[in-house]
């Protein structure tokens, strides 16, 4: 067994309602993830795929069954501080500017102060946001403050990362680079990363395996490994064999 | 819409005459017309009440003084306790239940009451007196603050929570920031009221304070000398007003620009 | 003082620095303390502050407040001890405005009466049973705030009064003498103490010395105040000028009369006349202040600090 | 269900050790109190068991002027937030004044009220008025004002006019804030009503009793009174809480 | 000259900075658009898009140049209520529950009661939220709070429809089956609808014209045409011609 295996286990999760009803979000997941793999969540809206990675990331406790990381509880991860998340609304704080924003993951881990300007130097960079550090959140547009989101969780540079939707907002050319970013960031560094997108190209490009969730209530209806050869470059979009993973994806979803 | 500080002065200067013509006018009417035997105690015109203020500026200045001191201290301290019991009874919920009801049954022990406790266990009749101010103080900066620390979205939370961030650091990065526009409000309530408690604790045998100076002209009948000392602890109550104010405008910009943003309508 | 450490002692008064206490402040003017060794320290009184608590407490040492007050203190476990009496007469009336036609007590039924209660009300409830008047359905007693306002205004009809304030106040209004009628409570025969010294009793024990040093120069104090009120007035008007020098010259005259009353003898001033403590412990008793009689020994009230300061 | 009862018997069980402490003495061993200068429990409520009629009574008197000063005085602080808003140029002076009265204090302002009704409950009733604007005021202000961001982009796009504006938008925006200052004020108006009655001309009501028992070394009497305001203040507040909870459900502070 | 005919003349939109910086958002903007017309913008991220629609629907004011819509000012057609606007992020109010939100706007056009009943039945359906009407808005998950919005926006039937990025969140099914339906109310309703998107195709599917605007400062770098029959169904995403526009767009892009 080796570093960050993640194991979902018979993973139930009901939400209580306003007025006492019970909303079934995910009903018995199974899911083994191995160590250092990159692995997207597929699925309708509403299907459950936020609420799985917050059940992941310890942030909501499933109503039974259990994850485990590496033989250890999301809790214990939690308290190592392996988790990056990139939140599906970019969740900033008003009252940071951009590079304050980015950096404070990194106070809070104690990262000494010089490495922080370096990275998010390299982040804000990364990200295309170079000339906006100084900004306040609300004097950016949507997709330049989901880009901090994403920017905050890389400069952290977590050993398990959660990205939920982190591309949605963005246009299709910043979308492929950071895709290409982020896989050379991952090859570099064997985070394993959990990746929810509404973009089956996307999942293609990125995963090892997708899974495909369906809703109401939210359950694995499909996964699919995707043995396309790494490191895969854009040139990759063009190959028949990621058409195929497309439709192939495309179809396990219209089952749903 | 955006007020200019040209206009802003405007406003005030036309909100302060048209109030003094107002109660002019009605001061007249009551002396006059009603001819109300108590006219000039009741509502006495406020020309004369700024009379004696210029005449007596000086004794009210210096009461002034020591009241508005010792209401910056209560109001300092009324405002770190405040602060602080609100940060523990945010940190649970249990604590919060517990503390609360008894917050609300110690505001209602009366200074009357309470004082002789205090003396008794300070025996510092100054100490006490700020003690007290304090108390009278805290409540409405509590209130507040934690509405603020409640107020906070989970989502804010959960990014703290997901890299296991100490309670301390979750304060300081997070509740703290988020709830300083609640504070402020609290903040703003609480000022005017330090001054009231500090007059309230004049009356503790202080020696001077605009406290001791409406005490003494209500028991010897001086009806000018207690409206313009009312007259004073109105305008300190408007002076700490406003240094909150500023104090709010200076330490969280963020918010000068978020308020700007929806005010800056077509 | 030639170089020699003072003593201090803290004297709480009932209520504001004004004349009724000018014999301590001529006596602090006069250096009448320093004399004894003894560095004074005045407090003034307030709306929240209750003299017998203060001097329990060790805020003060001596305290001045009014005799049935101490009494009911006493009475319920406060280990306090009176030492010294400075007015030997009730300076408590009802004052009433000539129109409303209150001549007598009898004329009080039917009529609206304020008090400042909280112990001020005893002389009052004594009157009005001493002439057969229902404190409870005869007449509606209210409660009276600092001012003179609601007997000027007329929201009440009878108002009580010190001789030596509240009625000089009621003049200073613009009312004539003639147009107030006045029940003094000592020619109803219904006085009470009022203004006298206290001290905790286990303060005393370690200051006996002291104290008497305190009650000389006190004394001293008031004897030249009684002699000379207009300088009194104008010692009391530097200590504190939100009243008038005129007022505070009338109070003192008039708290003179209190301390050395006609046919008293001025060097007998701070005397406890047992007499007249007895009869304010009996009506204190009698008209509900005090749940038992006034256990009167010398655990609760001594003379003897009085006769070796004037010795 | 058992959260619900955790909630009650908690504060239920510091209490009742709280006062088992002071009733043992422990508490006047710290304070180095006397029982005559602080009663104990048992003492109070003996008192209070003796005199209930006549404290049920004055309590009334206190409650209702109270009740009465913190609506009025409650939706005057309101209506000039209200104001401060609409007219944001020229109204805000209303919040000013309203920030000059809180600053006069009671034991100043009662006298004025004495001068202006002439009786107790009327001028009580002007009292806890003047007392609860400002909470009330500053507050509710802050809320119809600070609006999330784009929520009014939402009314602007309909035209919606400024009534619909309040009504639709600021005004449940400012309702936790309403909330947050009805809890401060209820403090305020029982503590300034008894205040107001130390002045007042009349003789009952629970601040009558307090500064009456409490000046004539009745402690026990004037601290029964005391616990009775205690009891109405957490009551009431018990009640805001509850109407809190239902009204504002939605609200991050409910969840 | 006709209904709703949209003219923007040399618009240039300048942000004020914090720190009293000017941003430039928007320069110097030129585009007319048709009664009727279905026009889709493209852009990356931060090129002001949400400016330039924000400025059309009057939220806000050009620093010089000027829109009008048949000849009135957007202030006129907004007081006329003419407008109905998807926002980027969704912007429901906490207070209300999901029905009562979509409700909002027609409350305030009073339109009758068992209308607006309805037209909220008919929308929450056509977004697939039938049976979360009376949830609360924080209890969904993200993709089902934006189609609020769009069910809302939609339930107004509004002259002008500006959409911000709405299908940002949803997966590629609900997004292709809400292409379609938002495409047959507008054969059926002859809007004016302006659509700001990232999604190339989804752009061509919809669009009579699509304009690329290019990044700092945001200006049109290209207006393409799109010449394909309509009425449009799924089959037309097969279709060669299809692909082409994709492409072009795409190349029009990345000369940005
Ligand atoms: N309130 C504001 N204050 C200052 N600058 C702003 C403000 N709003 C937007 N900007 C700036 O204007 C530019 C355009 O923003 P806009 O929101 O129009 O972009 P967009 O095209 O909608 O981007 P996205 O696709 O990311 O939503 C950005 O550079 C942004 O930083
Ligand atoms: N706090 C909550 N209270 C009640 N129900 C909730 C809560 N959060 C989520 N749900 C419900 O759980 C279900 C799954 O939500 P979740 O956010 O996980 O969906 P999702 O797959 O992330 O959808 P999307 O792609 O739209 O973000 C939804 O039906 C939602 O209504
Ligand atoms: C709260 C309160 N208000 C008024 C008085 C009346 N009063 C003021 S001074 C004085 C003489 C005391 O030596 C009296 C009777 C009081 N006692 N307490
Ligand atoms: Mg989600
Ligand atoms: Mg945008």
């Amino acid at each position: 067994m080796n570093g960050s295996e993640i194991q979902i286990k018979n993973v139930n999760m009901i939400y209580k309602g306003k007025r006492g009803e019970d909303i079934v979000a995910l009903n018995d997941v199974n899911l083994d993830i191995r160590e250092g793999e990159f692995i997207s969540l597929l699925g309708p809206s509403g299907c459950g795929k936020t609420t799985l990675l917050r059940i992941i990331a310890d942030l909501l406790r499933p109503t039974t069954g259990s994850v485990t990381i590496n033989g250890q509880s999301p809790k214990d991860i939690r308290l190592q501080r392996k988790y990056g998340i990139v939140f599906q609304n970019p969740v900033l704080y008003d009252w940071r500017t951009v590079r304050r924003n980015i950096c404070l993951p990194m106070e809070i881990m104690k990262i000494p102060r010089k490495e922080r300007t370096a990275r998010i130097d390299k982040t804000l960079d990364l990200v295309g946001l170079k000339d906006f550090g100084y900004e306040y959140p609300f004097e950016l547009s949507g997709g330049m403050q989901q880009r901090i989101g994403i920017a905050r969780a890389l400069a952290l540079d977590p050993e398990i990362l959660l990205m939920d939707e982190p591309f949605s907002a963005l246009d299709e050319f910043t979308r492929e680079k950071l895709n290409e970013d982020l896989l050379k960031i991952w090859r570099k560094t064997k985070k394993t990363i959990i990746f929810v997108t509404h973009n089956i190209p996307e999942s293609v490009f990125l995963s090892d395996r997708v899974v495909v969730l369906s809703p109401h209530p939210g359950r694995v209806s499909a996964v699919v490994d995707i043995d396309l050869p790494r490191p895969r470059e854009s040139s990759l979009r063009e190959m028949p064999e990621f058409y195929e993973y497309v439709a192939k994806i495309r179809k396990s979803f219209e089952g749903v | 819409m955006v007020i200019t500080k040209k206009e802003r002065r405007m406003v005030a200067f036309v909100w302060f005459t048209s109030i003094f013509v107002l109660l002019e006018v009605l001061a007249f009417f009551l002396m006059f017309v009603m001819k109300d035997t108590m006219a000039a105690a009741k509502l006495p015109f406020p020309h004369t009440i700024f009379i004696v203020f210029v005449n007596n500026w000086r004794s009210l200045l210096e009461a002034g003084v020591i009241t508005f001191s010792r209401a910056a201290i209560g109001f300092g301290i009324g405002a770190g306790v405040g602060i602080f019991l609100a940060v523990i009874m945010s940190l649970s919920k249990t604590a919060e239940k517990i503390a609360f009801p008894y917050l609300i049954m110690s505001q209602m022990i009366p200074v009357l009451g309470l004082a002789p406790i205090i003396f008794n266990i300070v025996r510092d009749m100054n100490l006490s007196r700020i003690i007290i101010a304090a108390y009278i103080t805290f409540f409405p900066v509590s209130v507040n603050m934690l509405s603020g620390l409640k107020s906070v979205e989970q989502d804010k939370k959960d990014l703290l929570y997901s890299i296991a961030t100490s309670k301390f650091e979750v304060y300081r990065k997070l509740m703290f920031p988020f709830s300083m526009s609640y504070l402020f409000t609290g903040l703003k309530i609480a000022a005017p009221m330090a001054v009231t408690a500090s007059i309230l604790v004049d009356m503790l045998g202080s020696r001077g304070g605009i406290g001791v100076r409406i005490l003494y002209s209500l028991y010897s009948n001086t009806t000018d000398i207690f409206w313009a000392s009312v007259m004073t602890s109105a305008l300190m109550g408007i002076f700490s007003f406003y240094v909150i104010v500023i104090a709010e405008n200076l330490l969280l910009p963020w918010r000068r620009g978020a308020s700007k943003k929806d005010g800056e309508k077509v | 003082g030639d170089g020699k450490k003072l003593d201090k002692v803290v004297l709480q008064l009932k209520w504001l620095p004004q004349s009724q206490f000018m014999g301590y402040y001529v006596a602090m003017e006069k250096g009448y303390y320093e004399d004894e060794g003894i560095q004074i320290e005045i407090l003034p009184g307030g709306s929240d502050i209750i003299p017998e608590q203060q001097v329990y407490n060790g805020v003060a040492d001596v305290g001045v407040t009014w005799v049935s007050s101490l009494m009911k203190y006493q009475s319920e476990g406060w280990e306090l001890l009176h030492v010294g009496q400075i007015f030997q007469k009730s300076a408590m009336l009802l004052v009433s405005k000539a129109s409303s036609g209150i001549e007598s007590p009898s004329d009080l039924v039917g009529k609206k009466v304020g008090s400042w209660f909280g112990g001020n009300e005893y002389e009052i409830f004594a009157l009005l049973e001493a002439n057969g008047i229902n404190r409870n359905t005869d007449l509606e007693l209210v409660q009276q705030d600092f001012t003179m306002n609601q007997i000027l205004n007329g929201t009440i009809d009878a108002a009580s009064a010190m001789t030596y304030n509240e009625y000089g106040l009621l003049l200073a209004a613009g009312l004539d003498a003639s147009e107030i009628n006045v029940l003094d409570m000592n020619d109803e025969g219904v006085a009470m103490l009022q203004d006298c010294l206290f001290v905790n009793s286990d303060w005393i024990k370690n200051n006996e010395d002291l104290f008497v040093r305190f009650l000389r120069a006190s004394i001293k104090g008031w004897a030249d105040a009684v002699a000379d009120p207009e300088a009194a007035g104008q010692i009391v008007y530097n200590v504190d000028q939100s009243v008038s020098l005129e007022h505070q010259v009338y109070m003192a005259k008039e708290v003179a009369k209190l301390v050395v009353p006609e046919g008293f003898d001025p060097a007998q001033i701070g005397y406890i006349d047992m007499d007249a403590v007895v009869q304010t412990a009996e009506h204190s008793y009698t008209y509900g202040l005090l749940t038992s009689p006034a256990v009167i020994s010398e655990e609760t009230i001594t003379s003897k600090y009085w006769e070796e300061a004037v010795k | 269900m058992n959260n619900k009862l955790k909630n009650i018997l908690w504060p239920l069980a510091f209490g009742i050790g709280f006062i088992l402490i002071w009733e043992l003495g422990y508490l006047h061993e710290v304070l180095d109190l006397r029982p005559f200068q602080l009663p104990i429990p048992s003492q109070i409520m003996t008192t209070l068991y003796n005199n209930l009629p006549k404290v049920l009574k004055d309590g009334g008197v206190t409650v209702i002027g109270a009740l009465i000063g913190l609506t009025i005085g409650s939706f005057f602080g309101f209506m000039i937030a209200f104001l401060a808003t609409w007219f944001p140029k020229w109204g805000y002076g209303g919040m000013i004044v309203v920030t000059a009265l809180n600053a006069v204090p009671i034991v100043a302002l009662s006298p004025i009220m004495n001068l202006w009704f002439t009786t107790g409950m009327a001028q009580k009733i002007g009292v806890v008025t003047v007392v609860c604007m400002a909470a009330m005021a500053i507050n509710a202000y802050s809320g119809l004002n600070n609006l999330k961001a784009f929520s009014l982009d939402l009314m602007e796009t309909v035209a919606a006019d400024k009534w619909v504006v309040f009504r639709k938008l600021r005004l449940p925006n400012a309702l936790p804030n309403v909330f947050t200052a009805l809890k401060i004020n209820i403090a305020a108006s029982i503590i300034a009503a008894i205040i107001s009655e130390y002045f007042a001309a009349s003789t009952s009501g629970l601040g009558f009793g307090i500064k009456d028992h409490l000046r004539k070394a009745e402690m026990a009497m004037g601290w029964s009174y005391i616990v009775v305001a205690s009891l109405v203040g957490v009551v009431l507040y018990a009640i805001i809480i509850l109407v809190e909870r239902d009204a504002i459900k939605w609200h991050a502070s409910q969840r």
